[in-house]
């Protein structure tokens, strides 16, 4: 019996943890989703761009060093760097720039675009961003630490015996912090009753007497702020490089089954493939030749979408004629 | 207009009810279109007039209620089955293919006649290109009648609102359809594009014997090219007859009539 | 110089020469007719199978031989293929222009006593019908487009479809008829009664001969060397001599194939695409494609509009020479080549003139800007000057000759003399027998020694030999001074300024010149667009002071050039008025082919006429007009009249 | 301004739908067509053909068969790296299992098995729509990267999990392994590129076609006049992938020779492609083109420009083409939704009415 088998709570609970993660960056997509209907693919990249500015400020890294050396210039760092918690607010800074700068150029011209269009977009974006950040700060691996416990957690381990890496649990913890708060903003503040009117309806909003620009730079300064959150806990697990991006891809699958519109449903979905994945991993995987990660989530949702369209709690789309 | 012979039945309705989760959009409406006549279905806006149409061809399933067509009950069908039995329509608000051109649109209303395989078609030899042409013909003879000759390779987006809803209707007449349903095709018209549309939808039903099927608001347009009129309130079936029946008719005059200046 | 009587050896009659294509050369297209998109094509053979199968099937509908049958629409395959259709069967096809009201249509139909007409679509028929019991012999309609025609068929009114299925399967009693009817015709009998549009009171049945009609065609064919398979649009009503005898008669004899365009306003891209090679337009076409070049290239970006004036001043000054093959020195014909690649090639193209290597205009003075414009950018553009009763052509311009104040020389087989009283005229196998049913103006026109009085003045320049027109010789009067007055003349100056549409002079027994403008409204309207002048209507454009100033400055020039010639310097105008509506040919102001009716105009505007003569500043006028709908309603307004520079 | 359509008139709907209408443009086609066949075959060399020449024709393959699907009948795939793989496995497979099959032969079928695949991840085309359906799409993009990475069958279990065509010949000519010669490999890929062309015009000529773009324009509407959501769907989705497929194939057997599923067919071809139809033109058989040449020469131009010339570090010269096509593609969806092609036929317009504006 499986269950009895020691190594299946360990899976499953690194598995919960992991999809606490996917929920994390899932949360930036429904966001961005709910308030402009915009499906943003460069969710992933803006981790890795929010990661790499963090580590930059930490390290003092002069900005687009590579490119100054063109001109002569080979100096790579200040002095010295910034203690973590000023880096923190510093990229923050940066990430509401950039959303500002994302909401002037790219949205503004496509409002009232089809989703398609707007979706291409980001993934130009998504590529306009991975190129910046390389010439920025680099395209090396870089080490990310902002002081998080690591290692395997002595209490778990003389517990249980499992092995639950500590960083994992404190990045859990941070995620659903983050995933709370978010949902609490969104549910009872009156900024975030706001979001959600967009999401409803354009002319809504401007009634709310806001204008869509700037629910739209809020929106997606927030869900900078979560890349951010996401880059840096990511980031300190398995280095700061290209590959962070990749967290984005794992994140979709999420968003289908859970449907792109829903909060708890980024949440739910996001620990279904999360433990999914792992299982599948352990279990089915060795039969097949292992490295399932790539594509089960992805089956997974293709399958439940042949049945539920819309996501487990996805709108139901009616056609009128 | 009185000679026309309007004996056989083409399709009929039966006591249809549909409705929407909670919301009843039709109850039990049955009235009959001759084969050969104009049939008006009037009422007030969401009476249930659209959802009517959907039903007719195929993209609502009523809960009750049976259709008849050609004298033979109608099995849950889907859109397009319903198209190759011979129904056409046009839409409300005008749905065009706004990448294509006037020509292409039209011609994509003769697609239940085509029926060249795809290697055929790859080859662009025997009949793909042959039935390519005859259809062409048929076409060119739609757009010669509804005189649109002069806008034949524009894209229809570019046109105005008028020309397209007159390139909609070319689209369903080249599919030659034995019942033409029309969805308020002069909602937003100018007084001479209306009469312009009478005109088409009147020669369409004299020269080409087609059986047509129209919901309008515009009272004296129907009274002019309508033969019969079905009036719809809130779901229901109020009264059904003859335009001058209809006026006379005091629960219509109530329903309908007197809400129809707002 | 060829024989154009030559042609009569080998046929007596026009549709003789079709069944010989027909025979000769059935798979050679012979007429098209854009319809559902494509340009459908008729080879020789199909157009004579059509006729053949019309004429039985005329003839199975009772047609009498000798009888007249009226013909009316747009340019059609169809209506062509009935003319020869009518000949053959043995009757006399009556073509009447399309846009004649039914009044116009009534006085032709009673007078020609046509009992089958062929009318194009519901619009004709319609006024057939209208004019109902006014015509008690017509007997049958056959009309082409069945569109919305449902409710009128009957056994009276028919669709032309059913007549080719009678001649199809007719009976051996009408084929033995057909033939005898055929054999009867020689080249002296009828080929075709052309009511002229009459500059003056009601219009005249001229009768041209089947050799007038052969005669004329094979001169012209010889005279511009017309080579077998040359495209032409036939776009000009078919009821017009000039159409007859280049669609109907040159282009078999010629083997041309000829194009009928699908609609009036399509007339222009269908010119596009066909790109004729033989043109023949009235000069208001090519003013109207001339004000369209201009108002285009207006708006075009600065380096065009750069471009284009080079080159058009380039072409001004050596273009005509270039297309005359005259030397103009390397340098420029390497100038010119590089215009023609940038501005002339395109241009031709896009007025379908690419191919032209003939073209004609007539029936009107040219304006000479527009005249050498088009020659200039290597359209090879001629005048001609002909009328009805002469088979078209009286005189004609030969390549290397061509001017714009002169007609040219005397057409193939025309003899030319000038009248004692100034009158030019002629004599030629081409001219026509006689007035239908009106042997009085025929010998007031002809007389026995068969020399034909054109009504126009004119003289024939020494040296050069070729005709130069002054004016329509019963207009040409004197002043009360005594000097020539010849009102034409100077209405032709003043019409080659774009802005202004028509121009009517007075002055006959006065002392001095007056005259009425119409303005262009296309023309003057974009200029008032550029000047940002706002107007309702066009009576207000008409009566805007700024545009009586730029009329005013037209008329100065003009008083300016006529003063040069002695002869004719007592035409300047002293007084003037713009009238405040188009004149009309619903109103009878002018005829179809757009001629003045003067004293008509003169008639109904005493009152402006007067006050032209007696000094006062503005005049009160009421107006009765027609409109298209032939509903009838009146106009008023207050006229200003201004004094233009004399010149002594 | 060197158009010269006066008397270039159609008397038959055939030449009234022909692919070229205009005189001009027949002659400037063909007359390139005979250049590409007669001249450059001569002169091409190793290096133009492996980096510009088959690149360019494979990729505009591919482009084409993503524009069917994409541009055509609007269904945004982001699979097309996976189904480059089938191809190629599918042709590696053929030409190992049957020695003396001819090139052409393998092409095609591997083209076929491509389509059968395309036709099965097409089937959630049915249910759900725009970009679920895109991100649907990347399921086939992981899995069958994954399939043909672990499926030791696939590559005739060789321990480097590394594919390499063997020497295949066209009609006696070789076209694949080591023995090529450049202009073998080029006229045979310039063939089947005219080939696959020449079909997507007929296809989009035709009432199949007209089904698509019915489809993408207002599905709705498209049901009402008879089209069958499902037939039109799959059917784009089996045309397109059998292009995909032929070109996958092309990519592994003629013009890389070898392959390795995660570096040759990763997520990037994917994008490669669609960016290539935004930029060149969504539903233009030009544009695919257009943007395939576009995309191929891009990276080239900035080698040689940048990191030849004015010798900037060949990482630097990387990322600023990142940037550049991502702003690019930023750039054509709000300026000109219908790529390159829009201002080439705006400039032709402009050709054909001057010296006029209108």
């Amino acid at each position: 019996m499986f269950f009895l088998d020691p190594f299946f709570y360990e899976i499953l609970i690194s598995g919960l943890l992991a999809g606490v993660m996917y929920a994390l960056v899932a949360l930036g997509f429904v966001l961005i989703f709910k308030a402009s209907g915009i499906f943003n693919f460069a969710q992933g990249v803006l981790a890795l761009f929010a990661a790499l500015t963090l580590v930059g400020f930490q390290t003092g890294q002069i900005p687009f060093a590579h490119l100054l050396s063109l001109f002569g210039l080979h100096a790579t760092h200040w002095g010295a760097g910034f203690p973590t918690i000023v880096a923190l607010l510093f990229s923050l800074g940066v990430m509401v720039l950039l959303a500002w700068l994302i909401v002037q150029i790219v949205l503004k011209p496509l409002v009232n675009q089809e989703g398609i269009i707007l979706f291409m977009a980001t993934i130009g974006l998504a590529y306009v961003l991975e190129g910046v950040g390389d010439l920025m700060w680099g395209a090396n691996v870089k080490e990310l630490n902002i002081g998080l416990p690591e290692g395997p957690s002595e209490i778990i381990l003389d517990a249980t015996d499992m092995f639950i890496d500590k960083l994992e649990i404190s990045a859990a913890i941070v995620a659903i912090v983050l995933v709370v708060s978010l949902t609490l903003f969104s549910q009872y503040t009156k900024m975030g009753r706001a979001l959600r009117a967009v999401a409803d309806d354009h002319q809504a909003a401007l009634s709310v007497g806001i204008s869509l620009e700037t629910i739209w730079w809020i929106v997606w300064s927030v869900s900078g702020l979560v890349a951010l959150v996401a880059g840096v806990m990511w980031g300190a697990k398995s280095g700061v490089q290209f590959s962070l991006s990749l967290i984005a891809l794992k994140a979709l699958p999420v968003l289908m089954l859970g449907g792109f519109t829903s909060i708890p449903g980024a949440i739910v979905g996001g620990l279904i493939i999360g433990v999914g994945e792992k299982l599948f991993e352990f279990y089915i995987g060795p039969l097949i030749g292992g490295a399932t990660e790539n594509w089960f989530a992805y089956m997974l949702a293709l399958l439940f979408l042949l049945f539920r369209p819309q996501g487990l709690f996805g709108e139901k789309i009616i056609e009128r004629v | 207009m009185e000679e026309k012979k309007k004996n056989n039945t083409i399709m009929e309705v039966k006591d249809i009810t549909l409705r929407f989760g909670g919301v009843t959009a039709i109850e039990g409406v049955s009235f009959d279109i001759l084969e050969g006549e104009v049939r008006a279905i009037i009422g007030p806006n969401g009476a249930g007039k659209s959802s009517m149409l959907n039903v007719i061809n195929g993209f609502y399933h009523p809960q009750e209620g049976e259709v008849w067509f050609n004298g033979q009950k109608r099995g849950a069908m889907k859109p397009y089955q319903i198209a190759y039995q011979g129904i056409a329509r046009t839409f409300q608000n005008i749905a065009l293919f706004k990448g294509m051109s006037t020509l292409d649109n039209i011609m994509t209303g003769r697609f239940t006649h085509m029926k060249s395989g795809m290697i055929s078609q790859v080859f662009w030899k025997g009949k793909a290109e042959k039935e390519e042409y005859e259809n062409r013909e048929a076409v060119e003879k739609v757009i010669d009648f509804l005189e649109i000759q002069t806008i034949r390779k524009t894209e229809v987006g570019k046109l105005p609102y008028g020309l397209q809803k007159r390139v909609e209707l070319g689209r369903a007449l080249a599919a030659e359809p034995k019942l033409l349903l029309l969805d308020e095709p002069m909602a937003g018209m100018n007084v001479e594009e209306k009469e312009d549309m009478s005109r088409f939808i009147l020669d369409v039903n004299e020269e080409f014997g087609t059986t047509v099927a129209l919901i309008e608001h515009d009272m004296g347009v129907v009274m002019d090219i309508a033969d019969r009129v079905v009036v719809m309130d809130y779901g229901k079936n109020i009264g059904d007859g003859t335009p001058k029946e209809i006026v006379s008719n005091q629960k219509v005059i109530d329903a309908y009539l007197g809400v129809s200046h707002d | 110089m060829t024989d154009n009587t030559a042609v009569l050896k080998e046929y007596s009659t026009i549709w003789q020469v079709l069944e010989e294509n027909a025979k000769k050369y059935p798979n050679f297209p012979a007429v098209r007719e854009k319809a559902f998109g494509i340009w459908q094509t008729w080879t020789w053979s199909d157009y004579s199978k059509n006729s053949n199968n019309l004429a039985l099937g005329l003839i199975e509908l009772g047609m009498e031989d000798k009888s007249p049958v009226a013909i009316v629409g747009n340019n059609r395959q169809q209506l062509y293929s009935a003319m020869f259709s009518i000949q053959m069967a043995g009757g006399i096809p009556v073509p009447i222009y399309q846009d004649a009201v039914a009044e116009e249509m009534l006085h032709v139909l009673q007078h020609s006593e046509a009992k089958i007409i062929i009318a194009e679509d519901q619009e004709q028929v319609d006024k057939v019908i209208e004019l109902g019991e006014k015509l008690p012999n017509v007997e049958k309609i056959l009309f082409l487009e069945d569109k919305s025609m449902r409710s009128y068929e009957s056994n009276d009114i028919i669709g032309i479809q059913k007549a080719l299925e009678l001649g199809e399967n007719s009976t051996e009693k009408t084929l033995s008829e057909f033939e005898k009817r055929k054999k009867a015709q020689t080249s002296e009998s009828t080929g075709v009664i052309l009511y002229t549009s009459g500059t003056t009171g009601k219009s005249k049945g001229v009768v041209l001969s089947n050799a007038n009609i052969l005669t004329a065609a094979s001169g012209a064919i010889s005279f511009d060397k017309l080579r077998p398979g040359m495209e032409v649009v036939s776009y000009l009503p078919m009821a017009w001599v000039g159409d007859f005898i280049f669609s109907t008669c040159m282009a078999p004899l010629g083997r041309l194939c000829i194009n009928c365009p699908e609609s009036r306003d399509t007339l222009m891209t269908d010119l596009k695409e066909i790109g004729p090679d033989f043109f023949f337009g009235p000069p208001r076409i090519f003013e109207g494609l001339l004000t369209s070049i201009m108002i285009r290239i207006e708006d075009a970006s600065n380096i065009k509009k750069r471009l284009f004036h080079y080159f058009m001043n380039l072409a001004k000054k050596i273009g005509g020479d270039v297309l005359e093959g005259k030397s103009v020195g390397l340098f420029n014909r390497a100038l010119y080549a590089l215009g023609d690649l940038i501005i002339y090639g395109p241009l031709r193209n896009s007025l379908g003139m690419s191919r032209v290597s003939v073209g004609y205009t007539a029936g009107e003075a040219i304006g000479p800007e527009i005249f050498e414009f088009f020659r200039s950018i290597g359209i090879n553009l001629k005048q001609l000057y002909g009328q009805t009763e002469a088979g078209v052509f009286v005189t004609m311009q030969p390549d290397g000759e061509v001017r714009s104040e002169t007609v040219g020389v005397p057409a193939p087989g025309v003899e030319l003399k000038i009248g004692e009283n100034g009158e030019v005229l002629y004599r030629s196998p081409s001219s026509f027998v006689e007035y239908y049913k009106n042997s009085k103006s025929t010998n007031e026109t002809k007389d026995n020694n068969g020399w034909v009085a054109t009504g126009d003045a004119g003289f024939i320049e020494d040296g050069t030999g070729h005709l130069k027109i002054i004016d329509r010789a019963k207009d040409v009067g004197k002043l009360a001074s005594g000097e020539m007055f010849a009102p034409k003349y100077v209405e032709n100056k003043l019409k080659f300024y774009p802005n202004i549409l028509e121009a009517v002079l007075f002055g006959k027994d006065k002392e001095k010149c007056v005259a009425f403008i119409n303005i262009d409204l296309s023309s003057v309207g974009n200029w008032a667009e550029k000047e940002n002048i706002a107007y309702a209507s066009y009576q207000e454009l008409a009566g805007h002071p700024q545009v009586y100033s730029m009329i005013e400055g037209h008329i100065n020039e003009v008083n300016m050039d006529i003063s040069k010639d002695k002869m004719l310097s007592g035409c300047q105008i002293d007084r003037f008025l713009v009238l405040h509506k188009e004149l009309d040919p619903d109103d009878g102001e002018i005829t179809r082919t757009r001629k003045v009716r003067r004293q008509f105009v003169e008639d109904k505007y005493s009152d402006l006429v007067k006050a032209l003569y007696d000094g006062s500043k503005t005049i009160k006028t009421e107006t009765k007009v027609t409109y298209e709908d032939g509903r009838e309603g009146s106009i008023s307004a207050t006229l200003e009249i201004r004094s233009a520079k004399l010149v002594k | 301004m060197f158009y010269r359509e006066a008397g270039d008139f159609k008397t038959s709907y055939q030449s009234d739908q022909a692919t070229f209408t205009l005189r001009l443009d027949k002659i400037l086609f063909w007359g390139l067509m005979a250049i590409a066949t007669f001249v450059v075959p001569f002169f091409v060399t190793e290096y133009w053909e492996k980096s510009v020449f088959l690149p360019f024709f494979i990729y505009s393959i591919a482009a084409l068969g993503l524009n069917i699907l994409t541009g055509y009948c609007g269904q945004v795939s982001l699979g097309t790296g996976g189904f480059m793989a089938v191809g190629a496995y599918a042709s590696f497979k053929l030409m190992t299992g049957i020695p003396n099959l001819d090139m052409f032969l393998v092409i095609m079928l591997a083209g076929l098995v491509t389509a059968l695949v395309g036709v099965l991840f097409g089937l959630p085309s049915l249910r759900i729509k725009g970009f679920y359906l895109a991100v649907a799409t990347l399921a086939s993009q992981f899995f069958l990267v994954w399939l043909f990475n672990k499926w030791e069958w696939s590559y005739n279990y060789s321990p480097t999990g590394q594919i390499n065509a063997p020497t295949r010949d066209f009609l006696g000519i070789d076209v694949t392994g080591p023995t090529t010669a450049p202009w073998a490999t080029y006229l045979f890929c310039l063939g089947l590129l005219f080939i696959f062309a020449w079909i997507t015009r007929n296809l989009v000529r035709g009432h199949i076609g007209r089904s698509w773009m019915a489809i993408r324009d207002m599905d709705i509407a498209a049901e009402i006049i008879g089209v069958n959501p499902l037939v039109a769907k799959l059917s784009a989705f089996a045309v397109s992938s059998f292009f995909i497929g032929v070109a996958g194939a092309l990519y592994f057997s003629v013009w890389l020779g070898a392959a390795e599923p995660t570096e040759a067919f990763a997520i990037d071809k994917s994008f490669d492609v669609l960016f290539m139809i935004i930029i060149g033109g969504l539903g233009s058989i030009l544009g695919s083109m257009i943007g395939a040449a576009f995309i191929i020469l891009l990276p080239i131009f900035f080698k040689n420009v940048l990191v030849g010339y004015c010798g900037i570090p060949t990482d630097i010269a990387e990322f600023t083409q990142i940037v550049f096509i991502g702003a690019l593609i930023i750039f054509f969806l709000i300026k000109e939704p219908h790529g390159i092609v829009a201002y080439w036929r705006t400039l032709k317009e402009k050709l054909r009415l001057w010296p006029f504006p209108y």
